[in-house]
């Protein structure tokens, strides 16, 4: 019996739609194509591998947003999709197959039957359960990668060099793998707000409300919950192979449990069950980490004493923040 | 007093006073404001504007601990009975006997008004059926010995055999000299319990009386009450 | 130039910031006791933290090199964080003077003109107690490490010199807290030696264990360096009290430069330095050299190349010179933990086990 | 496999399990039945360890550290409970993570600022720094011997005080229905200030206890907090007994698996790969129980009643 | 499906059913059968076993033994969103809808959850005329509509008592259970839902197994009552035989109930 009601002000019109794209999109979306250029002129190149990083954070936070965010589902190993994505491109590679057009699809197969798997048997279970159980799967798929001497194991798995997107962009160069990994993060932006505003979505949230329900409703709950894992999983896959590609180096430290936790926080931060909520985490967190890095040595009390006050001053995130300021104006 | 949920007002301006040893009935159709009334009494919700008084004591702001404390023992809407303890736990947990009533309530007592709780005593709350949660929720608040009992819907749910048992029990309440706030929709066997009677509607007092009036007047339940 | 730029990037939070910490320090001083100068160029230090992330590593030294243009780098502690952030420092063009991380990779084949280490190659720790215990003349051994490459690369170093016996060759899961069940095994198998590779809090917790369960008074218990380095004593204390290590340095050994360096560490930082330390101290002194060497034309990359190989500095560990690989080739002493004259506990320095010790991979490496 | 060998390795389960108790014990006790995902467990548990090592160090008495830890530590998480956590309980799960993982950064940050990077000392006391003998041939470390003490006295402590006693009823209502349990008279905001308390102090036992055998760095939390988490979770959240049991089954199965499993191995297959895979498998292996439990049982061995 | 529709049969038939928790037998042996079309009462002292019941016919409670049909058809293989999809929908006692969001949104996903097949990942629900139709239809049809944008959260208890039937309406039931639909309702409310309940049965020839303490409502609605006692029926029949059964006024009405239904008459 909770008793705040501080939103029964101005209802709105379904709370299970997300409108996330406006006109300012496209301004957008050319203002960051033409990052790189300004980036070289300024002679500050060097960040544009910070913003094809952030991107691919954008595409792997977004991925766990659906999932966690719309899905209820709270995943604690996320990142073994990631991890499990930039070994198979990584592996692929080793076995001589550099082309993307083979290993990215591959990536997201391999990540997205993993998912299958995992997903399957997480799902019987709810709430800390589910966090702990798959946890427990990427913890296996991390100490499998360590110990794995063929590929590595702790020191990683060296790229020879980026994979080739023949045909379309040339990886090898910077600002072209940047614009690839915009139009990609682009496109899982939109793909994810067709999905949550579709019945699928709608569903998929209506899971998540009171899933007892739902089952009542005649909705078949876990195959439902096991599709949006799956594709999330695939698409972690996905950006697993860019990272592996940006990073030119497959480590296990990609698999690792604080790696889910990152991912994790940047989908809060964000703002869980908002479109633009992973993508905003991941970018936010990223950008105080390396500017406060920089700053001073101790960065991680200022980033603590900051996600701390994300708490307590946006409940929904910054995302919600942003919409809450947004009614106000 | 005054209340409301976020920008919307639910109360306008209500008065309501209860003597010691009377029982008083708030009535009204759905959503009339009726549990909020009470949701501020208790102490759930801070009312906007207003005053209350219990027990001598100017209780509005008070936390509701404080005010239970004080005496006031709460049958909710919706039975809020706590699934993870068991029976026996539900009632023991908060039974006090804070106002030193002569004949306390033991849980011999509450076993024999609801002896279907003493089969069901090592079953976890939320293993009950719904009529039992009821029966639980009611014992469970008289196990605090209240000097006011507050009852919000309480024979929701029951068979009409426990219901009647239930009143039953609430005359003898009533009799030993409890005071007795309820609120419920059987007006016919309210009328037959109650002392005085108050008909909200749309968060506005709109009638008060006595039984006998309330009985005289048929029209008003069919205007109010949709009976 | 008029200038120089380094770039320090190391474990400087986490787990295992303690050892970044030591490198940091170590360089500032060396830094400091050139007169904040480079062969007579101003230096500016920028140091960074790697979080022990191979991914921020790798960003962080590309930022150091495409941003800040830096003139050196230096600072990563572990291997696998090296080999992250190699490709991209060796396609700058940047030297890497590594005051710790010593990976076979570049040592071997991969080894690159680029790369400098001024530390020790991964497997020369092992190797010198496995060859001390030889000399000893133990013959059951149980061998413990991690079960992660360097773990086995370490055992495997180990028992390049050491032939007797292994009774037991036990692996543990990487970051494991408790050794109850492998000191019942060792118990068990009733050896004469135990060679423990562990770093880290791993290290500190096996040897707390180890004298706990009473091994410490029928076994003896040998390790790398950095195992019972000063940083580890301080945190385990006496039961440490006869655990034999190898090391190519020593707060007491016997040479000015060394005495210097220890004296003021002490009077800096206010604790004993640790291996770590006078390995980020050296490689301040050597980028010193090669830039006074060069007469501050550090663009000149070839020639800064052949001056830093040349290492025409005064190591803290006495005789130092590269290998062709550019590794060192030094010598490798005993110690043993001890209590010195002021009743603390400490390393004290036993003897040499090697002297001019390279490595085993510098024979794959083509570079001359 | 001697059966005196197989004897300590028994010895050596429970007192890991134990050992994996004392800290699940106090994260059950938040976790479970206030219903609050508390990261910072493990933050606690560094600041106890620390504070024990500050009054070791400063006393020269392991007793003293003890106690000093104890309540040093129960005071820091009161604090922490007013002014961080109490804002939290009516949150979502999401919240709380995102908050406490703030807090194990500004902890481990503080921890640093004052104490420094470098591990510190907190030693056995003399009198238990060896091993006895138990039976003839088997020897067992005194202060192994002592964790296992405390943990099975912890257990029945926590047992009686959150079945049996009304306090521990008070806490259950109030993690289930705060409001309700409000109007029934228990001023459930302070309560929940006290045993937080409380769980910090176990902590701080953990913490005190542990560190003698363990690195006190920091760090030190993270670490194990998973392996609490997966014994709480194998246990049944909120489950004083499912965290005993669970503790117990995480640390024979675990011991089995480092000591049993490898010789196993090398018995089935070929010594390359036995070499290879035992290690690997150890590792995993209670990820895999837990998945198997999890699998069978998806509210772990003993669901809380409710 | 149309062969099952010809059956000839009892649309449900309840055989034998037992369900344990412990040593306590929550349905003992119950069978009885419903008839297509028939409003159905299912009375008896609280924890007899009503709402028990109820979970193992649609599917949320497996039972020990015995067996559902509907339709002749053996429903045990079946999930919760088989049976839906077969047509039989519940309600719930205790309320359970989707509190944070619209009352439309409730209704919206009702109708959308029991779609069979993989639902469009790609069309925006909102967009689809037909659903949203649907869903201003039935919010009329259950006395919601001038609420239908408030969050479902801040209804009174009475009003969130008419969605969660509401609810079950949108899962296009051939058969619904209802759980004390009327619980919680003011004698208004309760009106309104009887004559919603007659106007459903008679336009659509829903049939109804109804479980209700509000006697007023069942002798006015059933045309069949079973009586439920400690897990078993104990009788069957039409009002009129139920009010009269000594059995039944013993375990269950006893006089009270018999001023109401006066009253009700
Ligand atoms: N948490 C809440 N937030 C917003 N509005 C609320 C909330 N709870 C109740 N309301 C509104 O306040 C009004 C009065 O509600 P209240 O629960 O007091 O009615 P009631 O008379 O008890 O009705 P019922 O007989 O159905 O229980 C209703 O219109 C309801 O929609
Ligand atoms: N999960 C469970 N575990 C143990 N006992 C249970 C469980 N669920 C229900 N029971 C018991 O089974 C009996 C039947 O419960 P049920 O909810 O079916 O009763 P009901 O007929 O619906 O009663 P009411 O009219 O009060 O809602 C009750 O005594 C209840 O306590
Ligand atoms: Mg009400
Ligand atoms: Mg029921």
């Amino acid at each position: 019996m909770k008793h705040n009601s501080t939103d029964t002000a101005a209802p709105a019109l379904s709370r299970l739609d997300h409108r996330g794209f406006g006109l300012w999109a496209w301004p957008l979306l050319a203002a960051l194509a033409a990052l790189p250029p300004l980036l070289t002129a300024l002679g500050l190149e060097f960040y544009t591998g910070v913003a094809s990083r952030a991107l691919i954070f954008v595409i792997a936070a977004s991925s766990l947003n659906l999932i966690l965010g719309f899905g209820g589902m709270v995943s604690f190993g996320h990142a073994a999709f990631v991890g499990l994505g930039a070994y198979t491109v990584g592996i692929l590679m080793d076995a001589g197959i550099s082309s993307a057009w083979i290993a990215w699809p591959v990536a997201m197969l391999v990540s997205g039957l993993a998912a299958g798997l995992i997903g399957a048997i997480s799902l019987r279970t709810r709430g800390v359960y589910f966090i702990m159980i798959t946890l427990a799967f990427a913890q296996m798929f991390y100490y499998l990668a360590v110990s794995l001497k063929a590929y590595g194991g702790e020191d990683g798995l060296p790229l020879l060099q980026r994979s080739q997107l023949s045909g379309l962009v040339n990886l090898q160069n910077d600002a072209q793998m940047y614009w690839l990994l915009l139009a990609l993060a682009a496109a899982v932006m939109w793909g994810l707000q067709r999905l949550i505003n579709s019945p699928f979505g709608h569903l998929l949230q209506g899971i998540k409300e009171n899933e007892a329900r739902m089952h009542a409703l005649g909705a078949r709950v876990f195959a439902l919950q096991w599709q949006a894992f799956v594709l999330a999983g695939a698409i972690a896959g996905l950006a697993g192979a860019l990272l592996a590609n940006l990073s030119g180096l497959v480590t296990p430290h990609t698999l690792h449990w604080s790696q889910s936790g990152q991912l994790m926080i940047m989908v809060i931060i964000g703002g869980a069950g908002s479109l633009w909520g992973g993508a905003l985490g991941a970018v936010v967190l990223l950008l105080l980490e390396e500017l406060l890095s920089g700053y001073t040595l101790h960065w991680q009390m200022v980033l603590g004493l900051l996600l701390l006050a994300v708490v307590m001053l946006a409940p929904q995130g910054l995302a919600g923040l942003a919409a809450r300021w947004r009614a106000r104006a | 007093m005054q209340a409301a949920y976020g920008s919307s007002q639910v109360l306008f301006g209500l008065d309501l006073r209860l003597q010691a040893g009377e029982v008083l009935t708030l009535l009204g159709r759905n959503g009339m404001g009726k549990s909020t009334t009470l949701r501020c009494l208790c102490g759930w919700m801070a009312p906007t504007a207003g005053r209350i008084r219990f027990c001598g004591e100017d209780v509005s702001g008070w936390s509701a601990d404080r005010i239970a404390r004080l005496g006031l023992g709460l049958v909710p809407e919706g039975r809020q009975i706590f699934p993870n303890l068991s029976v026996r736990e539900n009632l023991t947990a908060f039974a006090a006997n804070r106002c030193a009533a002569r004949e306390p309530w033991t849980e011999e007592r509450v076993f024999q008004l609801f002896p279907r709780l003493q089969e069901r005593a090592a079953n976890m709350g939320n293993q009950l059926s719904g009529g039992e949660q009821q029966m639980l929720a009611i014992a469970r608040a008289l196990m605090g010995n209240p000097r006011l009992l507050v009852l919000d819907e309480a024979s929701e749910g029951l068979a009409p055999l426990v219901r009647e048992e239930i009143w039953r029990c609430l005359d003898h309440l009533r009799a030993a000299g409890q005071t007795i706030l309820v609120v419920d929709k059987y007006v016919r066997r309210l009328i037959r319990l109650a002392d005085r009677h108050h008909i909200l509607e749309r968060g506005r007092m709109v009638w008060s009386g006595d039984s006998a009036e309330l009985a005289a007047q048929p029209e008003l339940w069919q205007r109010y009450l949709g009976v | 130039a008029d200038k120089v730029k380094v770039g320090l990037l190391s474990t400087l939070s986490g787990p295992g910031a303690g050892l970044g910490v030591d490198i940091r320090d170590g360089f500032q001083l060396g830094l400091k006791h050139a007169g904040g100068k480079f062969g007579g160029l101003p230096v500016e230090l920028i140091t960074a933290d790697d979080q022990q992330n191979p991914e921020v590593a790798k960003q962080t030294s590309d930022r150091l090199i495409k941003r800040d243009k830096v003139d050196f780098m230096t600072g990563i502690v572990f291997s696998n964080l090296m080999l992250a952030v190699g490709p991209s420092v060796f396609e700058s063009k940047t030297p890497y003077i590594s005051a710790n991380a010593g990976p076979s990779q570049y040592a071997g084949e991969q080894c690159n003109p680029y790369f400098f280490n001024v530390a020790w190659q991964n497997d020369n720790l092992h190797e010198a107690v496995g060859k001390t215990v030889m000399d000893k003349g133990f013959k059951k051994l149980v061998l413990l490490a991690p079960n992660y490459p360097a773990g086995k690369d370490a055992l495997t170093g180990f028992k390049r010199f050491y032939k007797g016996a292994v009774v037991e060759e036990i692996y543990t899961k990487l970051g494991q807290l408790d050794y109850a069940a492998e000191l019942a095994q060792a118990r068990a198998a009733k050896p004469d030696a135990m060679y423990i590779f562990l770093p880290g809090g791993m290290g500190i917790n096996f040897i707390k264990q180890f004298v706990g369960a009473g091994l410490s008074k029928d076994v003896t218990l040998f390790g790398p360096g950095f195992s019972a380095d000063e940083d580890v004593i301080k945190a385990v204390g006496e039961p440490m009290l006869g655990m034999f290590n190898s090391s190519h340095w020593a707060h007491d050994m016997d040479n000015a430069a060394n005495k210097k360096f220890v004296a003021d560490f002490q009077k800096d930082y206010g604790r004993l330095p640790s291996l770590y330390a006078s390995q980020g101290y050296d490689a301040a002194l050597l980028m010193n050299a090669a830039v006074r060497d060069v007469k501050g034309k550090i663009e000149d990359k070839d020639a800064l190349l052949k001056a830093i190989k040349a290492a025409k500095f005064e190591s803290v560990r006495g005789a130092f010179k590269f290998n062709n690989n550019q590794y060192p080739i030094q010598d490798y002493y005993l110690r043993v933990i001890g209590k010195d004259a002021q009743g603390r506990v400490t390393n004290k320095t036993l003897g040499k086990i090697f002297s001019n010790h390279a490595d085993a991979y510098a024979a794959s490496c083509k570079m001359k | 496999m001697s059966p005196i060998l197989l004897a300590e390795q028994a010895l050596n389960g429970l007192q890991f399990g134990l050992m994996l108790f004392l800290l699940a014990a106090g994260l059950t006790l938040v976790f479970g039945i206030m219903d609050m995902i508390n990261l910072a467990h493990g933050s606690l548990y560094m600041v106890g360890a620390y504070l024990a090592a500050a009054v070791a160090q400063a006393t020269g008495s392991f007793g003293l550290a003890v106690l000093g830890s104890l309540l040093g530590t129960a005071v820091f998480g009161m604090l922490l409970e007013m002014s961080v956590l109490r804002r939290l309980y009516a949150r979502d799960h999401l919240s709380q993570v995102l908050a406490t993982f703030a807090l194990i950064l500004i902890c481990n940050e503080g921890v640093r600022m004052i104490w420094g990077e470098q591990p510190v000392m907190l030693n056995t006391p003399a009198a238990l720094s060896g091993p006895v003998e138990l039976l003839p041939g088997l020897y067992y470390p005194a202060y192994r011997l002592l964790i296992i003490g405390v943990g099975l006295a912890v257990a029945l402590l926590l047992y009686v005080l959150v079945t049996r006693s009304r306090i521990g009823m008070w806490v259950r209502a109030g993690a289930s229905n705060r409001p309700m349990a409000t109007a029934l008279g228990v001023n459930i905001r302070w309560l929940f200030t006290a045993v937080f308390g409380f769980g910090a102090a176990l902590c701080a036992l953990a913490g005190s206890l542990l560190g003698p055998l363990l690195a006190v760095q920091v760090g030190m939390g993270e670490s194990i907090l998973i392996l609490a988490f997966v014994v709480v979770v194998i246990g049944g959240i909120g489950s004083i007994r499912g965290a005993l049991v669970g503790a117990l089954l995480v640390g024979v199965v675990d011991t089995c698996s480092r000591s049993l499993l490898p010789a196993a191995l090398r018995q089935l297959a070929s010594p390359e790969l036995a070499a290879n895979l035992g290690p690997a498998l150890a590792s995993i292996l209670i990820y895999v129980l837990m998945a198997a439990v999890l699998f069978w049982k998806p509210q772990g061995l003993f669901p809380a009643r409710g | 499906m149309s062969a099952a529709l010809q059956n000839t049969g009892p649309m449900l038939q309840v055989e034998r059913l037992c369900k344990r928790f412990g040593a306590l037998a929550a349905t003992d042996e119950a069978s009885f059968a419903l008839h297509r079309g028939e409003i159905h009462a299912l009375i008896g002292p609280n924890g007899a076993g009503k709402t028990t019941l109820i979970h193992q016919l649609s599917g949320a409670l497996r039972p020990d033994s015995g067996r559902v049909l509907l339709d002749g058809q053996d429903l045990t293989p079946l999930g919760m969103a088989g049976r839906v999809a077969a047509g039989l929908v519940r309600s719930f006692q205790i309320t359970s809808i989707f509190k944070r969001l619209s009352v439309r949104d409730n209704i919206a996903l009702g109708l959308q959850a029991r779609r069979p097949g993989l639902p469009n990942l790609w069309r925006r629900a909102s967009a689809e005329r037909a659903l949203q139709e649907q869903a201003e239809a039935l919010l009329e049809l259950c006395g919601l509509a001038a609420r239908a944008d408030e969050l479902a959260g801040s209804l009174a208890h009475g009003e969130q008592r008419q969605l969660e039937v509401g609810l079950a309406l949108a899962a296009q039931p051939r058969l619904l259970l209802l759980d004390e639909p009327m619980a919680g309702m003011g004698p208004d409310e309760s009106e309104r839902m009887v004559l919603l309940l007659q106007r459903l049965r008679a336009e659509q020839g829903l049939t109804l197994l109804l479980v209700e303490h509000d006697m007023d409502a069942v002798f006015r609605l059933a045309d069949r009552i079973s009586t439920l006692v400690f897990g078993r029926i104990i009788a069957s029949g039409t009002p009129q035989e139920i009010r009269e059964h000594p059995e039944v006024r013993r375990a269950y009405l006893g006089d009270e109930a018999s001023d109401e239904m006066e009253a009700a008459l």
